[in-house]
């Protein structure tokens, strides 16, 4: 194919939005290396001249960082790791078997995606308090354990594993766990890598749950503590939030980086149809 | 393919238990108290039959309301379908360098929380001391109040959810454009097809089942991250200018401790859900092509 | 008595038959071959024998028990599959020795019977390999190796060298002769190659649509088919099928009155019609033939020519011969030998000799 | 954790529940509970901070009173008084003084004035709490801009009409932006420029409280407010926004609370000026009080005694003088700048307090709508102010409508 | 003048070369096929005569002009890829004139075409169908009436036939000559079916690895094959080819000593050893044979039998025989005639005699 000039031109609506999608960043990154002076005197210049690690210093000395820094860790990975066992077991039943009603049952798990969560926040919250869990990370936890879209996932990439392999391994009189632990467990390990760090990062980011279900700041995680410093009584504190921000950020986008490829095949290779 | 039912029921347990405790009873809850009136805390509560409906149906709210909400999902529809739609396609079919790179850069925002998003905007969006507004000043143009107009607040809440969203929309339909075989494509530039007849006689109908899935998390997903950027920095102003059928839920359990009228904005919200299924399964669905 | 019986056997899904009252014996340490079109049941019937599908009616036995609902994984067969079903994430040796390790055996009994395998079949050195690091014929041999370890009286095999090229199937196939001579297990063996039956089967089951047409030694079905079916779906180009019309001691092929000889006249009884059937490499082309047409089109294989004749009614010949034995270009058609005809009903199908 | 009252030790723990962010008075907090601690050794005050100010704090509190755990002593916010009235389980106080410590029955007559002690009274003149920490409105400048401008900062605008002037001047000279008014989700600011001008927020009729804010001096003052936004003087923004704009030195003044004074004068590049808040020419100077005072949930006996040794001490010179340092708040209590000398200090050397300072005796409650739809009826109110503000309809039509509105629901 | 030129045609993705310096010159009306093993460049080469892959270097010229610039949809070239690349969400009628509407010709004249089409195909009556509603064969006859109705002097077919079964196949690669000879166009074939090569083509160029090995008649290539590659490439069983010593007019095959007619000894001239190359089928097992040798497995296809031999060097020797023909359970060897004979250099693989 004759490859024109003009075929770079479809570039540029490209770098637009790269442009559109990393100022955000950019802006908290710089913002964050910057004192409260520089921040309401060059909010265009990107460059903190000088940069200062202020922000920073607050953050870690004055305020219980590491508690918030845990506290989110704690809610994570409790709901990345359970998530994934109640997703993986469900997907697996959706496999393996063949039951009554088994697509019945499957849409109703995966319509549950489509529910907005605000909907259903009053009676979990009535019910979280009734149970007394209001306040403690189980509060936050608890309905998070199971996912729609998890599911979904976990049931796409299964399907990608050949029937015939599961065949072979009954024959070989494998039990159903067998199948699971020796089979395809280690087959979907890429997939089901990238759908926790998915998990992860939801869980990581969540702020509207935690936020009616935590009151005590020794229970906060890092979206909430953002809050502390941005609409507050005293004024809001850019620098630092925006340094708190940085933080709250960072796992995520470090992540990110670290499994992007995974992350976006799985993404892609799901098939996703309405 | 094996038949032990009851197997399968006990690796379906946990899944099933957390939904029915965690989405399904909610639902019928809602449901129940939406024909009471309550404050959360008093031990008694008050049945007051279909008074909370009847006080939404005759408020003017409830117009301004639903109109808001479909004002936001089509603002969210064009920045988040259709945007990602016309990208996919550049990405998948256009260029032939740097894919990569722009598929993992324009992921990324999705992985960072709405919570910074949202106060980054906030900043991003200032009147008067805004980028933005350094910007259009530069050009000579007024910022506009972004955040304090009917209208323009919507479509500033949506810029925030967008931002969150698009990379994730790109990717799904990023997928289905590079799902349609290249033979295809090639068959039809053999035919001396253009990019746009391409477009819009092979890629778009052959997508259009994942269109349709991007369009409905485009909405679901759309009306659920609002909640962050409006509870954060709009609280639903102004003059409900930025409340929506998902917010008004929030907003009356938990600003005004009224359980009844949340919950039952909390049905309405749910009907009209159900109302874009079914709308989607009867009309939307015809003209998808499937391939299966 | 490590034989397979199947008795009525059927097989439907919802209110599709695929398995139509299958009938079928194999004994032990034989080779049978099941042979059809796609979808005429095939794999079907295979994994209702191997337990992973439910038999709908019918008796399946093994070894003389009822069978029907027994686990797949307490059956003890062994069968491969057409995709191998290799486990992509285990090596060859882990591959090898996975039911076993399953069937919690003694490890020093596992390495000696995977050790044994593998140099059988000539994969020794190969045990750290992963199978995508293998070539298709490589991976045959494992998925083989890993039927063989369990000693399993039973084999059953789906199309295993339906994913070779060319080259590598008929070396395969004929290991795959070799080491059945060594194990003698009873063995089913799937396919729809018919090189591929004719070379490895002491019997072939020729299915369609679910139901049993022929049982028998390859040159049973190959001289004497069963019906016209078998008759069309075996041998490429497949036999010569055109309709007689019989008038006292004469048939009319082609509108050419040719004598019947006595003995065929018993077979054919009062009938007035007939499909007759010639191989086309048991046709001749003659100068003064029994049979006269006109050549049509001649496709030269190289090692074979195939002559398409026109017979006077339209109907169409092949006729396959070697080329350097005959001048085929003044060719008037074709002639054949009485013998090396069948005689089918027109309404049925059945060979009227058999 | 939510550990609940529980004596350990002879120990009697109780909870005090606080707004205080960690950017404002939250270490201050910590400061005194330690100090209380230390000085208590039979009570231990456990501090808790509330996110989302005193909406936060109220969820708050009726979760846990819902769930049976109240707390014992909590910051409520003024304009919270009757809901809390209302709908909480509330300790009085006076009569645990009554029945624990009947040597400190003239505690409130002794510290308060009346105008500030009625502050914490239901309309029907129950004392339900005690004064803790006031705020009132003030205008902050920026001198440079009105330097800038040609005016001078030295003599601020002291009525509504020379605010305006003076933002049009700053708008016509600088094309800075000359005046914003605190927008939060409150109508605190609001309430002042209205009382100022000599309207009321609520009135009562026959007993019940209804909308009294559809007069035409509240309009006149609201249109005041939207006639500045509408020439262009004045900002309609959301509060972050605002203070952003008065940071980047892009606002010549803005009106709030006097609690952002310590904040400001730290993140502004020019030296923040508080001027007091403008009156109407030939009006008095009315100024609701923000912040909040101190209310008790104890159930029994040895907490509600222990927490009345609390809110003593919270309430003493030296605590206030260091809540007063550490957040900005005005101390409610009387001759403070004579029984604390840290405080007498602080006056001296910040005259922005001192202008703040100035207009206690001007102090009047915080309006608080009651009933089961009180909340939403402020609600209206905050929309109705957005509506004014963008110039949609004038200030009596939009003040009217929402009155019949505020009244069906009240 | 519609022909198709390839001078020097080489294709490159980064460092590796895919085709290599290919000249190739396809006359108006012929019939060219590409024939080679997979991976050899076959598509490749097809896609850059269609314009949809870049030319790295060398001359394309269609018609005398030189085509290497101008973009695929601009070059009038109808091409039938292996997957057919049916457009799944149009009807066969909508596919089929998808390229007509394109050109925006008068719907009188696109209805006349795709009409005429389909009635060859024999696919009227389908128009509505959907290409998922059509079976193999009938999506393969849609993708050649889209190639057809555009009229085009030149057709590409990428394995047309690849994804039909035998029966199929012949049927449609019939249909696919009839077709040609209707229309006439100048035609490359991409196939890696020899049965599909000499039946189709007038000539075949065979690719090995990006080079072109051979390209002439069936005959010639059958019968005459450049090399030793080619030899083995086409065939099944393929060219028997071993290793022969030479001493003066003897030559040592299988250790049996021949003696090779003066003709021949022109043709290997000084050399000590030669590869001879025999068909299977030019073979015939004997009681008193030339080369001696001892048979090892005989596989009966039906037709034909293919004996496989081994001599005393351990060589083995394919011979099919077509079985009523000669007793060959006595078999001590095998003969040949040595016109048959092929003589290829050992190292470079050529044959000595073409
Ligand atoms: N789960 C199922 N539900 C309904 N029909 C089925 C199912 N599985 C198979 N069939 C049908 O049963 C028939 C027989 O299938 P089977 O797989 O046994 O064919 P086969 O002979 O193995 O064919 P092939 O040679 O193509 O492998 C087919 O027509 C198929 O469509
Ligand atoms: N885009 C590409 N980048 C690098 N190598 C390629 C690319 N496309 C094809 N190749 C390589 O070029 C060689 C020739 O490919 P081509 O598709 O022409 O083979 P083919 O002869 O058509 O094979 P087959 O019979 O399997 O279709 C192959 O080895 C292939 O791996
Ligand atoms: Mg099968
Ligand atoms: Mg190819």
């Amino acid at each position: 194919m004759k490859i024109s000039k003009l075929k770079n031109l479809w570039h540029l609506p490209l770098l637009l939005a790269i442009l559109v999608q990393f100022w955000p960043l950019v802006f908290m990154i710089s913002t964050s290396f910057k004192d409260m002076n520089q921040i309401f005197q060059a909010s265009l210049n990107p460059l903190p001249l000088p940069p200062t690690l202020v922000n920073y210093e607050t953050v870690l000395n004055n305020f219980p960082f590491f508690t918030f820094l845990n506290n989110t860790l704690f809610i994570a990975i409790f709901i990345t790791v359970i998530k994934l066992v109640t997703s993986v077991l469900a997907a697996f039943a959706f496999v393996y078997y063949d039951f009554k009603y088994k697509e019945v049952i499957f849409n109703s798990m995966l319509l549950t995606f489509f529910i907005p969560f605000t909907v259903l926040i009053m009676p979990n919250y009535l019910l979280m308090s009734k149970l007394g869990l209001l306040n403690t990370p189980w509060g936050v936890i608890l309905p998070q354990l199971v996912d729609g879209m998890g599911i979904f996932l976990m049931r796409q990439t299964m399907r990608g594993i050949p029937k015939a392999l599961l065949e072979a391994a009954v024959l070989e009189n494998a039990s159903p766990l067998q199948v699971l632990y020796k089979v395809i467990l280690p087959l979907i390990r890429p997939s089901a890598t990238a759908i926790s760090i998915f998990f992860f990062i939801d869980a990581w980011n969540e702020y509207f749950w935690p936020l009616l279900v935590l009151q005590d700041k020794g229970m906060y995680t890092l979206p909430l503590a953002l809050q502390m410093f941005i609409s507050a009584e005293g004024g809001s504190e850019w620098g630092i939030a925006m340094a708190v921000a940085m933080l709250t950020c960072l796992p995520p986008l470090i992540l990110y980086f670290v499994s992007q490829r995974f992350i976006l095949n799985t993404f892609m290779q799901s098939g996703v149809k309405g | 393919m094996h038949k032990s039912n009851w197997q399968a029921w006990l690796f379906l347990l946990p899944a099933t238990l957390l939904f029915l405790i965690f989405f399904y009873r909610p639902l019928i809850e809602n449901l129940y108290l939406s024909f009471f009136q309550w404050n959360m805390i008093s031990p008694t509560m008050k049945f007051v039959g279909i008074t909370n409906y009847h006080s939404i149906f005759v408020s003017a709210e409830l117009l301004k309301i639903f109109f808001n909400t479909i004002f936001l999902v089509f603002i969210l529809l064009i920045l988040n379908f259709v945007l990602p739609y016309i990208y996919s396609y550049i990405l998948g079919h256009l260029i032939t360098k740097m894919q990569s790179f722009y598929r993992s850069a324009l992921f990324l925002p999705s992985t960072i929380s709405l919570a910074v998003a949202s106060i980054i905007f906030l900043w991003f969006y200032n009147p008067i001391a805004g980028p933005l507004s350094i910007i259009l000043n530069s050009i000579g143009l007024e910022s506009p109040r972004w955040f304090k107009e009917d209208g323009l607040v919507i479509i500033a809440i949506a810029t925030i959810i967008a931002w969150k969203s698009f990379g994730y929309n790109l990717i799904v339909m990023l997928a289905a454009m590079v799902a349609v075989p290249k033979e295809l494509i090639e068959a039809a530039k053999l035919e001396n097809a253009s990019n746009w007849i391409i477009f819009k006689r092979i890629i778009l109908p052959m997508t259009s089942p994942t269109a349709l899935y991007v369009f409905t998390i485009t909405v679901v997903f759309g009306l659920q991250y609002m909640l962050v950027p409006v509870n954060m920095i709009t609280q639903g102003g102004p003059n409900q200018g930025s409340s929506n059928l998902v917010y008004i839920v929030y907003q009356y359990a938990f600003v005004f401790f009224q359980t009844g009228k949340s919950a039952a904005f909390a049905v309405l919200t749910m009907i009209f859900y159900v109302v874009i299924l079914v709308a989607k399964y009867k009309f939307i669905d015809k003209k998808v092509h499937y391939e299966n | 008595m490590n034989n397979i019986k199947l008795t009525n056997i059927c097989k439907a899904y919802g209110e599709t038959v695929v398995v139509n009252n299958l009938n079928l014996e194999v004994k032990q340490g034989e080779r049978l071959i099941l042979l059809g079109p796609s979808g005429c049941g095939k794999t079907t019937t295979l994994r209702m024998i191997a337990g992973l599908e439910s038999i709908t009616s019918g008796e399946l036995e093994i070894s003389g028990k009822l069978f029907n609902t027994i686990p797949p994984g307490e059956r003890n067969i062994a069968m491969v599959f057409q995709s191998y079903a290799l486990f992509p994430h285990l090596t060859v040796w882990e591959n090898i020795i996975f039911g076993l390790k399953i069937q919690k055996l003694p490890s020093e009994e596992i390495k000696k019977r995977a050790a044994k395998a593998l140099e059988i079949l000539n994969l020794t050195g190969y045990e750290s390999y992963r199978p995508k690091e293998l070539s298709g014929g490589q991976k045959q041999r494992v998925a083989l190796c890993r039927a063989l370890v369990k000693q399993s009286p039973y084999f059953l095999l789906d199309e295993p060298l339906s994913n070779l090229d060319a080259q590598l199937r008929q070396q395969a196939r004929t290991e795959l002769v070799k080491i059945h001579e060594i194990y003698k297990p009873t063995m089913i063996y799937v396919t729809h190659d018919q090189v591929e039956a004719m070379t490895v089967a002491h019997k072939i089951a020729i299915l369609n649509k679910g139901t049993l047409q022929q049982i028998g030694t390859p040159k049973e079905i190959y001289n004497n088919p069963a019906n016209t079916f078998v008759a069309g779906f075996i041998g490429t180009p497949p036999m010569n099928l055109c309709k007689a019309h019989l008038l006292y001691d004469k048939i009319f092929i082609g509108n050419e009155c040719l004598v019947l000889p006595e003995k065929y006249r018993e077979v054919v009884k009062e009938r007035s019609t007939v499909v007759v059937g010639i191989r086309p490499e048991r046709c001749t082309l003659e100068k003064s033939p029994m049979v006269e047409a006109k050549t049509v089109f001649v496709e030269d294989l190289g090692n074979q020519r195939i002559t398409r004749l026109q017979l006077k009614t339209g109907e169409e010949i092949y006729v396959s011969t070697v080329d350097h034995k005959y001048s085929f270009a003044l060719a008037q058609g074709f002639s054949f030998e009485w013998e090396n005809v069948c005689f089918f009903d027109v309404g049925s199908g059945k060979n009227l000799i058999s | 954790a939510q550990k609940q009252v529980k004596s350990t030790g002879g120990k009697v723990q109780i909870q005090y529940w606080h707004v205080a962010a960690e950017s404002f008075g939250g270490a201050t907090v910590k400061e005194l509970v330690a100090d209380f601690n230390k000085s208590h050794p039979n009570i231990e005050v456990v501090a808790k901070y509330n996110p989302d100010m005193y909406k936060g704090l109220t969820q708050n509190l009726q979760a846990a009173i819902a769930a049976g755990k109240s707390p014992d002593v909590v910051q409520m916010g003024w304009s919270y008084l009757n809901y809390a009235a209302d709908n909480f389980k509330y300790t009085d106080i006076a009569s645990v003084i009554a029945k624990e410590e009947p040597k400190d029955k003239d505690f409130f007559t002794k510290n308060f004035l009346p105008n500030v002690l009625a502050l914490a009274q239901t309309d029907n003149g129950k004392q339900i709490g005690v004064p803790y920490s006031i705020s009132v409105p003030v205008l902050f400048i920026n001198p440079e801009l009105f330097a800038k401008a040609g005016l001078d900062p030295q003599k601020p605008p002291k009525t509504w009409q020379e605010v305006a002037a003076a933002a049009k001047q700053i708008k016509e000279k600088t094309g800075d932006v000359g005046f914003f008014m605190q927008e939060y989700a409150d109508n605190w600011a609001q309430q002042a420029i209205i009382e100022s001008n000599g309207g009321t927020m609520l009135k009562k009729v026959d007993g019940k409280v209804k909308a009294g804010f559809d007069t035409p001096e509240a309009a006149a003052a609201y249109q005041l407010l939207a006639d500045m936004v509408e020439n262009g003087s004045g900002l309609h923004a959301t509060n972050e926004e605002g203070f952003q704009a008065f940071l980047s030195g892009k606002v010549g003044m803005v009106c709030t609370t006097i609690g952002k004074r310590a904040n400001f004068e730290k993140s502004a590049k020019f030296p923040v000026m508080v001027a007091r808040f403008p009156v109407f020419q030939g009006k008095p100077l009315k100024v609701p009080a923000g912040g909040n005072f101190l209310m008790m949930f104890s159930k029994d006996a040895a907490k509600q005694k222990a927490a009345w040794e609390f809110i003593k001490y919270l309430e003493s010179p030296e605590a206030m003088s260091k809540w007063s340092t550490g957040t900005g708040y005005l101390p409610p209590i009387k001759n403070i700048e004579t029984r604390s000398t840290v405080f007498k200090e602080l006056v001296k050397n910040n005259k922005n307090v001192q202008v703040a300072l100035s207009s206690m005796p001007s102090l009047v409650k915080w309006a608080s709508f009651p009933g089961t739809n009180g909340l939403q009826a402020e609600q209206l109110l905050i929309d109705a102010r957005d509506i004014i503000l963008s110039g949609k309809d004038s200030a009596a039509n939009v003040l009217k409508q929402t009155a019949d509105k505020v009244n069906s629901l009240l």
